[in-house]
């Protein structure tokens, strides 16, 4: 009876599509600006193939976990600022653990890690339900502490890593224009989240981060979920760590710049920084994105100094266009 | 309609006094900030006597006066629901103008020119965020990547043309009298009272607030959103450059990095001071004792000598713990 | 020479802004330009760690660079990366600090000895007695667990020397600001300081706060060589730690790349120029340059490896520009 | 008053009290609810009937009090529990989650979907989308979403806080006929609203809140109207009402005369605006109070959005004192003295900031304004307001700790504090009690008294008479009617607004064809 919503169930497919597409414009939108960025850089690069993807695949891979990791907190309301100090740690136990031991232990170390990072996700959510601090200040805290611990776990950079781990994000699968690095990430990733995202405990998140009152009164477990969203964040942060594991072959004690990069690629990926919107797919996108903005500006041999102030333009123009679409879409 | 014969009437007197601390506590955030920074003091005595004294308090002092003067910027900006990721560049960029202008220009013209590149970042970042809405965390982290570049490729090109820090600067930022008194709280006092004054008493202040509170509400009483968040940032570059100064005016050396690594420590002093990083909430009065509070952390950890990476451990402990007894005494039952 | 200019080189380095690494990247492009040799020069060069220098180094190999010369963030880290450039047939020349890939080639300035020859002289300034202030670097990092190594080996030939306290200024220049304040403040005595590079700004402290001026070490900064050239009182040593390792590595690629027999490993042993005796005064003497910005280090060149005059290195301009 | 045998009471609460800091917003209330009933709950603003709701439901917890359900002590700490004790609310505020879509909205309660689509359909919302965002609905489609999903799951108790305030009258009737149809499953309903029209039609018996205290509770029966109101507001507050009342009246006999010799303030032609606002016209005089009435979303919301300067117009002209104007941000509206009173108090509050910053807001707007304030002047202006908006400031550190009705007065109160010219009213009276609504007529009246020109779009259509001089009626984007309050009685006015020519009756049929019409 109503005009406003009376529009049918059954939608025409093509209604569908449309809608489909409308929510997932930005996903679309990164998608083409990075399909028009390789092809950019083949332009500028003729040599640019198979090796040059499989080198921005494993440059994205830890990157995009400290991304994903950071999207799961922010969709849920909070925001977690020592995704870089638990990359350290974790990479550091990690690198300790595997110091001279087998192949076979490194699967064993390997699952400790993953454990340490839900354990220090946990903590930082139990810690920022249970004191009520703002997410910020207990996650800024922590970031000294988990980059304190990481120094105390090596006071060097050192350790070491399995060979199988370092082969892995290497290659292509089947083909060479499949890198494995980015078919590690998107298994990795999907197999946390695509099971939970459509369950009751994924919807929690996103309703915990759009309206924490509501979803309280909608009888969600507003601590059990917060927690939940910062264990997911220690996992993807403890991937993040092994990749760099993966990467270097040892542990590095200090916090690379990781936890401010995870929030810019996050808001170029359409997470809203005010919690409950945007996906984790867009953020990979978004890391490609940024990451490929780099090596542009090195295959062009752009002054270095010239590239810095490149890339922070860069940033703010594809934020600043995305604001300008979203204006005009924003219903008459 | 009044419950005030509620409260005077039923309730026993142990509960009153226990409901009128509260209130106390939470109307005046700043009282339990004091209450913290006390019990610190006292901690310092415990575990290294004898230390206290009227030098070490103007050692803390002076440290914390660039902090909060970096702070501020973040407060203004966190007020709004915004935050300045920006200030660690400025900052810095005022210190490396003003000392490379100074041998060829003279120090008040380089000071002048130092501020006025502040403030054009402040304005850039300002038209960013108000105008063009973007989000002012990639904003202002943007800029900072912005004016680094900037700055390294000035630096290329004054590496050979000296650089001086002036004597006045040096005395501002560095200086104490009787040995204890900081100069740069000379500079300090007036401008924390200005903020503090401007942000309750103008209307400027008030819309502050307002647009981090609600912007909707502000649009729709008339308020044009845009000019408030240039004006803003534009106030908070020119803070920033006045923090780069007084930081040269101590280590008397100016980098294009000077001040990079206190950014987050600015916006933990801001948080820890009551201020939300949500907006519509939070003053200056926090922020300052915030930046005291950190100062004081800061100085306790290397004077106990402990090795790095418990002294991180430890830092990053108390900043929790204070954060949450402080949210504790505040919040409501 | 001109004509002969064939090679495209590459160059990496993980720290932006800070003087010492901008003048290791001015002096790559000078020594590439002055060479001749050298068509094109393409410099990554950025805040980042170890995972982003891997992806950086392989952007170059990527580009089709010949040689890279390299800054490298950890000795190991990049070990997989290195042998697939050197196995490609590219030139890797680690300078600053060494890399355990067997393959690559090394230009540096021993970072151990660095942090013994400073020490050894203080401590025998101090006559074998007394408190040091130990000022380091960043921690965690291998530069500075090096000089510590060095240090640590000078402390025990004199086991007189004790550390009137330790910390970490993280090479940041406010951070150092603080932390000589405070220590200052807490009256905790002491007899000399050793420095890991923030050195100029701590003499100032002492100056400004009226303290004794103990003798510092610190290293060959423009503002630092100058104070031990001019403030009276001041007794102090500047330990050698040229930025101008990249030109030189320039140089080292350039002549493995024309099939010349090289060292795999040059160490450069650092010197102390210090204020107390003839030869160090006159060292201080030629060095000291006030126009040059106080955070750059005044080793400038390296006899035999880099031909660009001063003046080409601080133009800062690479082949092409 | 009854006192009913306890095996009838599903829902028994006693000496329920809670304490905000130095308010407290419940001290010994009692509700007992039987089986199969009705039930009102009523109270003046601030009354603390939310607060009831909320504790019954777990979303808050009592400082003291007994709760049984079906007799038994039940354990309702949390929403989820209070759900599973069979008693689920529809509160104040819209409990959708905004970035979630219709169907994942009611995943994450568990709500079975087809029931939802069942109720949909039957509280007259058509078939909906279930795929789009919550967000994205008209606030009364919400509120309507909210009850069909408490509806689905077959509540017990269902309570409704103030659930038909924001609808137009169309979804309010349909509301109330599924709610009343509950009782014949031996259902109850907890029925909070202002409006007395309601609660005749639906109600059995009615709890009255006064102050935190239950004062009584009355059977419906014609003559408990006065009654209620009686226990409501107090022997004084009663009559202040009254007053009002009378106030109302004679204001508006002297306003009439202005409205005839004056220009108008505000000329509208040809107003065009998205998609919904075709072509509308009208003008409207200093001195009188024009009502504005229509149903839901026959373009009222872009006619204000227009008129306030929150966004443009297709086409069509405005003119206000007879010199054509273009707005292009609400700041431009306000310099030529429209200001708006938006549906929506949560679009105009700050919420974390005291009543006096609230009300003091506009004061700042304007660059000039940025420098010292003048705060004695403010002072005086906002307590002003405050007075004569009769506004509870028990809790004004923080304007989110009122209570709705008086976070509403705040939103009045800001345009009051300064002196009106043209005050253009969404639905102002929304969740407002029954005394303050009288003193907002009358305040109305008063403004227009005074050479104000007011435009007010009301949901209930009963304010046209008490409050108007005039009324334009609006459907399908167009204005179809204009009568005079006198004529204006409901029937009419209703006819009018479903688009139906004058003498026509209003047949169910009718009722259908017309609304398939709209676009
Ligand atoms: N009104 C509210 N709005 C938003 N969040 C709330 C509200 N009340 C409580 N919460 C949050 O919900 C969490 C649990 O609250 P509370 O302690 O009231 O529930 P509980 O009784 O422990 O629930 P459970 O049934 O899970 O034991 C806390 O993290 C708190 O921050
Ligand atoms: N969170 C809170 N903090 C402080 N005071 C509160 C809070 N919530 C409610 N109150 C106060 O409790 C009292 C009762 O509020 P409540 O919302 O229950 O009123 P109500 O009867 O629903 O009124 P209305 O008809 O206006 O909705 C009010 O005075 C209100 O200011
Ligand atoms: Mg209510
Ligand atoms: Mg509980």
């Amino acid at each position: 009876m109503s005009v406003a919503t009376a529009t049918s169930d059954r939608a025409p497919i093509s209604a569908t599509v449309l809608r489909v597409l409308r929510r997932n414009a930005w996903l679309l939108g990164l998608v083409v600006l990075l399909a028009a960025m390789l092809l950019l850089t083949r332009i500028i690069q003729p040599t640019y193939g198979a090796a040059g993807i499989d080198s921005l695949a494993r440059a994205a891979l830890p990157i995009a976990f400290a991304a994903v990791a950071q999207a799961v907190v922010v969709i849920a309301g909070g925001i977690d600022l020592s995704v870089g100090s638990m990359m350290a740690l974790t990479n550091v136990a990690a690198a300790s653990m595997m110091h001279r031991q087998g192949e076979e232990f490194g699967v064993v170390a390997v699952v400790l890690t993953l454990i340490l990072g839900i354990a220090l996700g946990i903590t930082n959510g139990v810690l920022v339900v249970v004191t009520r601090v703002p997410d910020i200040v207990v996650t800024l805290a922590l970031s000294f502490v988990w980059a304190g611990a990481a120094l105390l776990v090596l006071n060097t950079p050192g350790g070491g890593a399995a060979q199988w781990l370092k082969d892995l994000p290497v290659g292509g699968v089947f083909t060479e224009w499949v890198p494995s690095a980015m078919v590690l990430l998107l298994v990795c990733v999907g197999a946390v989240w695509l099971p939970l995202r459509r369950r009751r405990s994924g919807l929690a998140l996103y309703a915990v981060g759009s309206d924490r009152l509501a979803a309280f009164r909608s009888g969600v477990p507003i601590a059990r979920t917060k927690v939940l969203s910062y264990a997911l964040c220690g996992l993807f942060s403890a991937m993040g760590g092994l990749a760099l594991s993966a990467a270097t072959g040892i542990g590095t004690p200090t916090p690379g710049p990781y936890t401010l990069l995870s929030v810019a690629a996050i808001v170029l990926g359409g997470v809203s920084l005010a919690g409950g919107r945007g996906g984790l797919l867009g953020c990979i996108i978004a890391v490609l994105i940024l990451r490929l903005v780099r090596t542009d500006l090195t295959f062009l041999g752009v002054d270095p100094n010239y590239a810095t102030v490149i890339e922070g333009l860069i940033m703010v123009a594809v934020v600043m266009v995305g604001a300008v679409v979203a204006l005009r879409r924003k219903p008459a | 309609m009044s419950v005030v014969e509620g409260t005077t009437s039923s309730p026993p007197p142990a509960w009153r006094t226990a409901d009128a601390w509260q209130r106390l506590f939470r109307e005046r955030p700043i009282v339990p900030l004091l209450v913290l920074l006390g019990a610190l003091v006292v901690l310092y005595q415990v575990v290294q006597p004898g230390t206290i004294s009227p030098n070490w308090v103007g050692s803390i002092i002076r440290n914390a006066v660039p902090l909060a003067i970096l702070a501020a910027c973040q407060t203004l900006t966190m007020l709004t629901g915004g935050i300045d990721l920006s200030v660690g560049a400025v900052a810095s960029m005022a210190a490396y103008v003003m000392a490379t202008l100074v041998p060829s220009q003279g120090p008040v013209i380089a000071i002048v020119v130092a501020l006025a590149a502040c403030g054009l970042a402040g304005l850039a970042n300002g038209i960013g965020v108000g105008i063009f809405r973007v989000h002012p965390l990639i904003m202002t982290l943007a800029m900072s990547l912005v004016v680094l570049g900037l700055m390294t490729v000035y630096q290329l090109i004054m590496v050979a043309a000296g650089s001086r820090v002036p004597p006045e600067i040096r005395t501002l930022g560095g200086g104490t009298s009787f040995g204890f008194v900081p100069h740069n709280l000379l500079l300090f006092v007036p401008l924390a009272v200005g903020i503090m004054w401007a942000l309750r008493r103008t209307g400027f202040g008030r819309l502050l607030y307002a647009v981090g509170d609600n912007e909707r509400a502000a649009r729709l009483s008339g308020v044009r959103v845009w000019q408030v968040l240039v004006a803003l940032y534009v106030v908070s570059g020119l803070l920033a450059g006045v923090a780069g100064l007084v930081y040269v005016g101590i280590t008397n050396v100016a980098t294009v990095t000077l001040v990079d690594k206190y950014v987050l420590t600015a916006v933990a002093a801001a948080v820890i001071g009551g201020t939300s990083i949500f907006g519509g909430r939070g003053g200056y009065a926090g922020t300052i004792v915030g930046a005291i509070i950190l100062s004081l952390l800061t100085n306790l950890l290397t004077v106990l000598q402990m090795p790095e990476a418990a002294r991180q451990v430890v830092f990053g402990a108390i900043i929790l713990a204070v954060a949450a007894a402080y949210t504790r005494i505040t919040s409501e039952a | 020479a001109q004509d002969s200019a064939t090679y495209h080189i590459g160059a990496s380095n993980t720290l932006q802004g800070n003087g010492w690494r901008e003048e290791m990247i001015c002096s790559i492009k000078a020594q590439a330009l002055s060479s001749g040799q050298v068509s094109q020069l393409t410099v990554a060069h950025r805040n980042t760690d170890a995972a982003g220098q891997i992806s950086d180094l392989n952007d170059l190999i990527n580009a089709g660079v010949q040689a890279i010369i390299v800054n490298p963030v950890s000795p190991d880290a990049l070990n997989d990366v290195i042998k697939q450039a050197t196995d490609a047939g590219i030139v890797v020349v680690a300078v600053d600090l060494a890399v355990t890939e067997p393959s690559a080639y090394l230009f540096s300035n021993n970072q151990e000895e660095y942090g013994y020859v400073g020490a050894k002289w203080l401590f025998e300034k101090l006559g074998g007695e007394g408190a040091v202030f130990y000022m380091r670097g960043a921690a965690g990092t291998s530069a500075d667990t090096d000089r510590d190594t060095g240090f640590r080996r000078a402390m025990a030939e004199y086991p007189g020397i004790t550390l009137a306290g330790e910390v970490f200024t993280g090479w940041d220049i406010a951070q150092g600001a603080q932390q000589i304040n405070e220590f200052l403040a807490s009256g905790v005595p002491f007899d000399g300081i050793w420095t890991s590079g923030i050195d100029s700004t701590i003499v100032d402290a002492l100056v400004t706060a009226g303290a004794p001026l103990v003798p510092v070490v610190g290293a060959d900064n423009a503002g630092f060589v100058e104070q031990l050239a001019t403030i009276e009182g001041l007794e102090g040593a500047a330990v050698t730690n040229p930025g101008s390792v990249g030109g030189a590595g320039v140089t080292m690629a350039l002549r493995v790349l024309a099939g010349e027999e090289v060292e795999r490993q040059v160490l450069i042993t650092p010197e102390v120029w210090d204020n107390t005796t003839p030869e160090g005064q006159a060292a201080i003497a030629a060095a000291n340059d006030p126009a040059i910005d106080g955070t750059w280090p005044l080793g400038i060149s390296i006899p035999d490896w880099t031909t660009y005059t001063k003046d080409e290195i601080i133009a800062c301009a690479g082949p092409g520009e | 008053m009854t006192t009913p045998a306890p095996t009838d009471l599903l829902l028994d609460a006693t000496g329920v009290a809670k304490r905000y800091g130095a308010v407290a917003a419940l001290r010994a209330a009692s509700l007992q609810v039987r089986r199969g009933e009705v039930h009102a709950l009523l109270g003046a603003n601030g009354a603390g009937k939310s607060t009831l709701v909320k504790i019954l439901t777990g979303a808050v917890h009592p400082d003291a009090g007994t709760i049984l359900v079906a007799g038994q002590p039940r354990d309702i700490h949390s929403p989820a529990a209070a759900r599973r004790s069979g008693l689920v609310p529809v509160y104040q505020e819209p409990a959708l989650i905004p970035d979630l879509d219709v169907l994942d909205n009611l995943r994450l309660t568990g709500t079975p979907v087809e029931p939802v689509r069942h109720w949909v359909a039957e509280l007259g919302l058509g078939r909906i989308d279930m795929r789009t965002m919550a967000r994205d609905l008209p606030l009364a489609s919400q509120r309507v979403l909210d009850l069909a999903r408490a509806l689905a799951v077959e509540p017990e108790v269902l309570l409704l806080d103030e659930m038909t305030a924001a609808l137009p009258a169309d979804l309010t009737e349909r509301v109330l006929d599924v709610v009343g149809r509950q009782r014949e499953t031996g259902r109850s309903v907890i029925f909070i609203s202002h409006r007395f029209i309601e609660i005749n039609a639906l109600c059995d018996r009615a709890t009255v809140l006064r102050d935190g205290e239950t004062v009584g509770v009355v059977d419906m029966a014609p003559g408990a109207e006065q009654r209620i109101v009686q226990l409501m507001l107090g022997a004084a507050g009663a009559e202040r009402a009254a007053a009002a009342a009378v106030a109302t009246d004679a204001t508006r006999r002297a306003a009439t005369v202005h409205a005839t010799d004056a220009t108008s303030r505000l000329r509208v032609r040809g107003l065009r605006a998205g998609t919904r606002l075709h072509d509308v016209s009208f003008e409207l005089h200093p001195g009188e109070v024009l009502g504005l009435v229509a149903l839901e979303g026959q373009g009222q919301d872009e006619l204000f959005g227009v008129l306030s300067g929150s966004r443009r117009a297709d086409e069509g002209e405005l003119h206000v004192d007879g010199r054509p104007v273009r707005f292009g941000h609400p700041a431009d509206a306000i310099r030529e003295g429209l200001v708006y009173v938006p549906a929506n108090r949560v679009e105009a509050l700050l919420m974390q900031r005291s009543v006096r910053e609230n009300i003091a807001l506009p004061f700042s707007a304007r660059l000039r304004a940025w420098g010292p304030i003048r705060t004695r002047v403010e002072a005086s202006q906002v307590s002003g307001a405050i007075d004569r908006l009769q506004i509870d400031t028990r809790a004004q550190s923080e304007v989110r700790r009122l209570s709705g009705g008086n976070q509403q007065k705040v939103t009045i109160a800001r345009w009051v504090a300064q002196g009106v010219r043209t005050m253009l009213c969404f639905d102002p009276t929304r969740g407002i009690d029954i005394r303050t609504k009288r003193e907002i007529y009358a305040l109305l009246r008063e403004l227009a008294a005074n050479g104000a020109a007011v435009l007010l779009y009301t949901s209930e259509l009963e304010e046209v008479r008490l409050a108007c001089d005039r009324a334009v009626i609006i459907f399908n984007g167009r204005v179809v009617e204009e009568m005079e309050a006198a004529v204006a009685d409901e029937p009419n006015l209703l006819r009018a607004a479903y688009g139906l020519p004058p003498g026509e009756a209003l047949p169910e049929e009718a009722v259908a064809t017309a609304v398939e019409a709209i676009p």
